[in-house]
């Protein structure tokens, strides 16, 4: 029986389809409302729809250079992680599975995706995808800090001097003491967080490692076909995994009884914080170089973070 | 304890330290490394001592009379000879190294003896 | 018959020792005597893990006999307790596996007479360092494993600067070992014994200067010995330019012979780690160490000079957990002593098998060798995913559970220190992922250069252990609650009530005549990771992707092996006439599998080694021009760091400890 | 089983990649007007992409001059089926006003089957759009015969 039911969680509400779903749905909304800034009509909404399973349609050529486990295996371990990550952010109360990973583990397990997009680059043998993962990997180096000082944050506002970093029990002090984004001392570590979603997620003015003009689309260079679609996919599903955690750490305390209703609510906020962070930001600069992107999130962002950590650690 | 056995140890260390850190020469190097050890010995030796304390040499005779005989601690001078052993392997090890760089380097100044670095 | 044990297993790897020296020179056999000596040590030792870990009890043993009188030990006493134990498993373990390994490593190379002898004597060494209950014998043992070290350093002909890297190496160590000779001489002025139990006995409760100097002095040997921050160039000097199966030793074990000094020496002998004084300083050079060795990782062009950075980056995470004395920080620190001694011995391995078959360990010189070495190349894979910490492998539990034991007493005190050490940790993580990273693409990834066109896999003796090592790097990241229950939780409780310690050698009620009490450490439960739930959830996904592709690609048109033909695919000889007669003609079919050159032919072309990470380099150039000049690599400033290390431990103490 | 839902979305999510073979760069930018606010390519799903790998339409520009000629060929076999190509302005067709010069090597048509042409010289970009969405439906009918094709080997 227990099997059953984890079998649902993984595979259709929190895990896998709920996740591509809504991972779709953020992105034709970005695409789209794009567009409506730049006073044009812009896709429809189910353009990311299309763009899949036309890739799926179209042939996937292997280069000869290529390791091929590892060429084949990536776009699998990227998906795979995405949507089991999915399970443990708590959806306004419900936690499909509870106990099992906390904010480090949670963390940790983000960067996954990021490695297997590297692995694949790394082994398609191609000199774009080297320079490709070379700057894939110096951006996660940037926004590691700041993410890590926002998680603190939290962990300490939601803990006093008891240790906390079970994410579920940040939901339960968040519905006591108000959501954390209304504690001014947590302002700070919301925008900082706000910002490090579109560089985790590899969009416009971050997407350095995937930068079509200059190094043709970095790793993705040499794939073509399922896998294409397959990486495609997961940027999309980080997207969604992204402003859920966002959602669940900063705006966690809001209770409606119902689980669908939770459900609806929770899926109104993660849109509303994929417009904010990840429209906005997309439609109104241009892409930065490495060493740029590199010294605003070890300067800026972290510092925004850093005052967030000091004044919660002052009692704030 | 006589003081003037830890002045000197202490004085011999800081002397081997600073042939160590500002000699070029790695044949001094190793003189260095020497002096520290001597000067190490010396400490252990003075920890021994007892005031009017005799050898620790004693016959059977003498222990049945069981007299109030003042021995001079015998376990650091057993320490003293293992770290002198232990200081001439070093030296010997140390000396049989710097000739080896001496045949592959060309030289025994420390400052071209560093490739490995950075 | 197990009462002897500790002693036989120390004896019997310096007995063959020399065994071997009279066999001289016939290979086969010589093998047979290191293989044997290795393999019984082991037996013996594990033999003892029912009664010391589980039992909890504490074996004690007199060389000659002389057992103490009237409460003063007299003999040279060996004392196993699960501290001592969990680490002479992990030393053997590794010793074996590096004896299995280089039966095929040293096959080739002529200097062979002396290399096992020296191997046994460096294994036999450590075991007795471990196992020792004496504190001039530790400073023995230690030395006998500083001479094989540098000997076996020095053998290595292939390196022409093996020279150099060995005799810095003998002079850091014996400047280290010279204080610590200092130190117990002190010791012996205050407490006229030598025995660790009965020091541990009077030392805690009275402190007069000559025994604070006297800690201050030992815990420099053990600094130098673990690769703290002064002391580590000349140790990644020797490193870089020894044979890979001694510098997976001297990375594997002979770092954990200053983690296992370190915390016997603050956590029993001197019972000093619950002042908060102590405790900053531990973790402020574990974090200094561990940020300093990671950012000059990243700087390398040499593959094992890479991989020694982290060993000392990563011994600094060992000690920044141990400074912490909580009882979750020392099972940190000692699960992540465990795991590392694994994932770095793997990572070695790899390295010896890549210079094995290559012949360079230079890392822009390298590339593309996953197609000639799969199975190193898996090892490898493995090795590097578990150092940086992700899920499914051991590095991960280690460190996660370092991260929770920092920030927990960052909570408790309320020290913001703490945090600032938390957050250097996770960026460490990140920078090991990132160098790493640098080293699969330039090594196994990218393309093949000319010359390693006929590179072999390395032969069968070499990899079983670097299997054996990644089955249990995986095996520790999955079952570690049940491997951290048997060894480490035991191992965390013996070193913090040394009252079983004292009483297990001296006789029982002995530390009741001074009024010991054990150390208090807090809880310890750390939950929050479950690997079998998420390795289900990820299986379950995995199936479920890997079902839907196959009916996709059912339909679809599935993937096209390179060199096999669109029409021989889908067999349209009609069809490819009108449909696309146009370009296949033209286009042979290898362009279409070339990597894509925006147009050019696909020559030569991979960017690896140090090319990579340009935007870090950029942004942290002149951090990186100061600390490239300190690692100037000559002798003389590697002394005048430890000298000036060594002033300011004695400093601190006076300051602090008064 | 998604193979109505694949036709489809290989008509409405075609993807754009550009080689110059030699253009005097009228065209070029005109295929990149053709994507700003003004025309909108992306309302049909046209995006341009770095990639030949990921290119459905092939939008070739210019005389094809013999520096670019061996290029060309390579590039576009790289490009996986189904795949259209799709030369904009009269260069690639004629020649030009470069016709009869010694480092023009003849037109596109002798290298590949050009699919759409779209002719002027520097196209208006409705008439690009127009060209390409025709490609776009071409698109479609290929799609449509390599499943034929790939049922018919099943099936047989």
């Amino acid at each position: 029986m227990l099997i059953l039911r984890y079998l649902f969680y993984v595979l259709i509400f929190p895990g896998a389809l709920f996740t591509v779903l809504v991972g779709w749905l953020l992105a034709g909304l970005d695409r789209k409302v794009i567009a409506r800034m730049q006073r044009r009509i812009g896709p429809p909404v189910l353009q990311p729809v299309y763009d899949f399973f036309k890739l799926v349609g179209k042939e996937n050529i292997i280069p000869a250079q290529a390791n091929r486990t590892a060429y084949k295996m990536a776009p699998f371990i990227s998906f795979v992680s995405l949507s089991v990550i999915m399970l443990f952010i708590p959806i306004f109360g419900f936690t499909a599975v509870n106990g099992v990973a906390d904010l480090i583990v949670i963390l940790y397990l983000i960067t996954i995706p990021g490695v297997a997009l590297i692995v694949g680059g790394s082994s398609s043998g191609s000199p774009y995808g080297a320079v490709g993962i070379s700057r894939e990997m110096v951006t996660m180096m940037s926004y590691e800090l700041p993410f890590v000082l926002a998680l603190l944050a939290v962990a300490k506002k939601a803990g006093g001097d008891v240790l906390v970093f079970n994410l579920t029990d940040i939901g339960e002090w968040q519905v006591m003491n108000g959501c954390m984004a209304f504690h001014w001392s947590m302002i700070p570590a919301a925008l900082a967080f706000l910002l490090v979603i579109p560089a985790e997620v590899g969009t416009q003015p971050f997407d350095v490692a995937e930068a079509e003009t200059e190094i043709c689309e970095g790793p993705l260079c040499e794939y073509s076909g399922a896998p294409l679609a397959v990486f495609k996919l997961s940027t999309h599903m980080k997207m969604c995994v992204m402003s859920a955690l966002f959602t669940a750490l900063f705006f966690g305390g809001i209770r409606t009884g119902y689980v669908v209703t939770d459900v609806i609510l929770f899926l109104a906020i993660c849109v509303l914080v994929t417009l904010v962070c990840i429209t906005t930001v997309h439609a109104v600069t241009a892409r930065l170089r490495i060493q740029h992107l590199f010294k605003f999130y070890w300067k800026y962002v972290s510092v925004l973070a850093l005052i967030s950590l000091a004044l919660v650690w002052l009692g704030a | 304890m006589i003081l003037g056995n830890y002045i000197v140890s202490v004085f011999l260390i800081v002397l081997g330290l600073w042939t160590l850190c500002t000699q070029k020469n790695l044949i001094k190097v190793v003189l260095g490394l020497g002096i520290i050890d001597y000067g190490v010995n010396l400490l252990i030796v003075s920890a021994g001592f007892n005031e009017g304390g005799t050898a620790p040499i004693y016959n059977l005779a003498e222990l049945a009379r069981r007299e109030a005989v003042f021995f001079v601690d015998p376990v650091p001078q057993a320490l003293t000879l293992t770290s002198i052993v232990i200081g001439a392997c070093v030296d010997a090890m140390a000396l049989s190294i710097v000739i080896m760089i001496k045949k592959r380097y060309g030289t025994v100044d420390a400052d071209e003896v560093r490739r490995l670095r950075g | 018959m197990i009462q002897h044990f500790p002693v036989l297993s120390v004896m019997v790897l310096f007995f063959s020792a020399f065994l071997i020296e009279i066999v001289g020179k016939k290979e086969i056999l010589r093998n047979v005597i290191a293989f044997l000596a290795v393999t019984a040590s082991l037996v013996m030792l594990a033999c003892l893990i029912p009664s010391v870990m589980i039992d909890g009890q504490v074996i004690s043993y007199w060389m000659g006999g002389w057992a103490p009188e009237s409460g003063y030990a007299i003999g040279i006493g060996y004392e196993v307790d699960s501290l001592s134990l969990l680490f002479a498993l992990l030393g053997i373990t590794a010793y074996w596996l590096s004896c299995v390994y280089s039966f095929g490593y040293m096959k080739g190379k002529q200097n062979l007479g002396h290399y096992y002898t020296l191997f046994l004597m460096l294994a036999g060494a450590s075991v007795g360092f471990f196992l020792t209950g004496d504190i001039f014998n530790m400073f023995i043992m230690m030395e006998i494993v500083t001479f094989s070290a540098v000997a076996l350093t020095a053998a290595n002909t292939d390196k022409l600067t093996a020279i150099e890297g060995a005799f810095k190496y003998l002079v850091n160590c014996s400047i280290g070992s010279s204080m610590m000779l200092a130190g117990i001489a002190l010791l012996y002025m205050n407490c006229h014994t030598l025995n660790l139990a009965q020091l541990s006995a009077i030392l805690p409760g009275s402190f007069n200067s000559t025994t604070l100097l006297a800690f201050a002095l030992i815990l420099t040997g053990f600094c130098v010995e673990s690769a703290m921050i002064p002391f580590h160039p000349s140790f990644v000097d020797a490193h870089t330019v020894a044979p890979s199966s001694v510098s997976m030793i001297l990375s594997g074990m002979v770092l954990k012979l200053g983690v296992y000094g370190i915390i016997r020496l603050s956590y029993i002998i001197f019972r000093v780690i619950d002042t908060s004084a102590i405790q900053v300083m531990l973790t402020l050079i574990g974090t200094v160490t561990m940020f300093i060795g990671v950012t000059m990782a990243l700087a390398q062009h040499d593959f094992k000079r890479l991989l020694a950075f982290h060993s000392v980056s990563q011994l600094g995470y060992i000690i920044a957990a141990a400074g912490l004395c909580t009882t979750l920080g020392l099972n940190a620190s000692l699960y992540h002593a465990v795991n590392h001694t694994l994932f770095k011995g793997l990572l070695f391995l790899c390295a010896g098998a890549v210079i094995h078959s290559t012949g360079t360990s230079d890392l822009d010189s390298l590339g593309g060798l996953s197609k000639r070495m799969p199975k190193t190349c898996i090892c490898f894979v493995i090795g590097a995913f578990s150092i940086s910490g992700l899920p499914p492998f051991n590095g991960f539990v280690s460190k996660w559970m370092i991260y929770q034991a920092v920030y927990e007493k960052a909570m408790q005190t309320g020290n913001f220190f703490y945090v600032v050490v938390t957050v250097t940790a996770l960026v460490v993580s990140v920078m090991t992922l990132a160098s790493f990273v640098k080293v699969l693409h330039s090594v196994f990834f990218g393309q093949l250069r000319k010359e390693h066109e006929d590179v072999k896999e390395v032969s069968p003796i070499m990899l079983i252990p670097m299997g054996i090592m990644s089955f249990l790097c995986i095996f520790t990241g999955i079952f570690y609650r049940e491997f951290d229950r048997v060894f480490i939780n035991s191992a965390v409780t013996s070193a913090f009530d040394n009252i079983d310690y004292v009483d297990g050698m001296m006789g029982d009620g002995y530390s009741v005549t001074y009024g010991l009490a054990g150390l208090t450490g807090g809880n310890l439960e750390f939950s929050y990771w479950n690997p079998y739930v998420w390795l289900s959830l990820f299986l379950m996904v995995f199936a479920a992707a890997v079902l839907v592709t196959l009916i996709m690609g059912r339909t679809t048109g599935r993937t096209l092996e390179s060199g096999e033909d669109y029409d021989s695919a889908y067999g349209t000889g009609d069809l490819s006439v009108d449909f696309r007669g146009q370009t296949h003609e033209s286009g042979d079919p290898e362009e279409k599998y070339a990597v894509f050159f925006s147009g050019e032919k696909a020559e030569y072309s991979h960017a690896g080694g140090s090319d990579l990470f340009w935007g870090f380099k950029y942004n942290w150039h002149r951090y990186y021009e100061v600390l490239q000049g300190l690692h100037s690599g000559s002798v003389n400033d590697y002394s005048i760091y430890a000298v000036i290390m060594i002033s300011m431990l004695c400093i601190f103490m006076y300051i602090f400890m008064r | 089983m998604f193979d109505k839902l694949i036709k489809k979305s290989a008509l409405k999510s075609p993807w754009l990649f550009h080689i110059n073979a030699g253009s005097c760069n009228g065209c070029d930018i005109e295929v990149v007007a053709v994507t700003t606010t003004l025309y909108d390519a992306e309302r049909f799903g046209f995006k341009i992409v770095g990639s030949p790998r990921h290119a459905d339409i092939v939008v070739v520009s210019g005389p094809v001059t013999l520096q670019s000629r061996d290029r060309l060929i390579r590039t576009l076999a790289q490009v996986p089926e189904p795949k259209c190509v799709v030369s904009v302005g009269s260069c690639p067709q004629s020649g030009n006003v470069f016709k009869g010069s010694y480092a023009i090597d003849g037109p596109l048509e002798k290298y590949v089957h050009v699919d759409v042409a779209v002719a002027g010289c520097t196209p208006k970009p409705q008439a690009i759009m127009e060209g390409l969405y025709e490609a776009a439906r071409i698109l479609e009918e290929k799609r449509e015969m390599i499943r034929k094709a790939a049922k018919g080997v099943k099936g047989s």
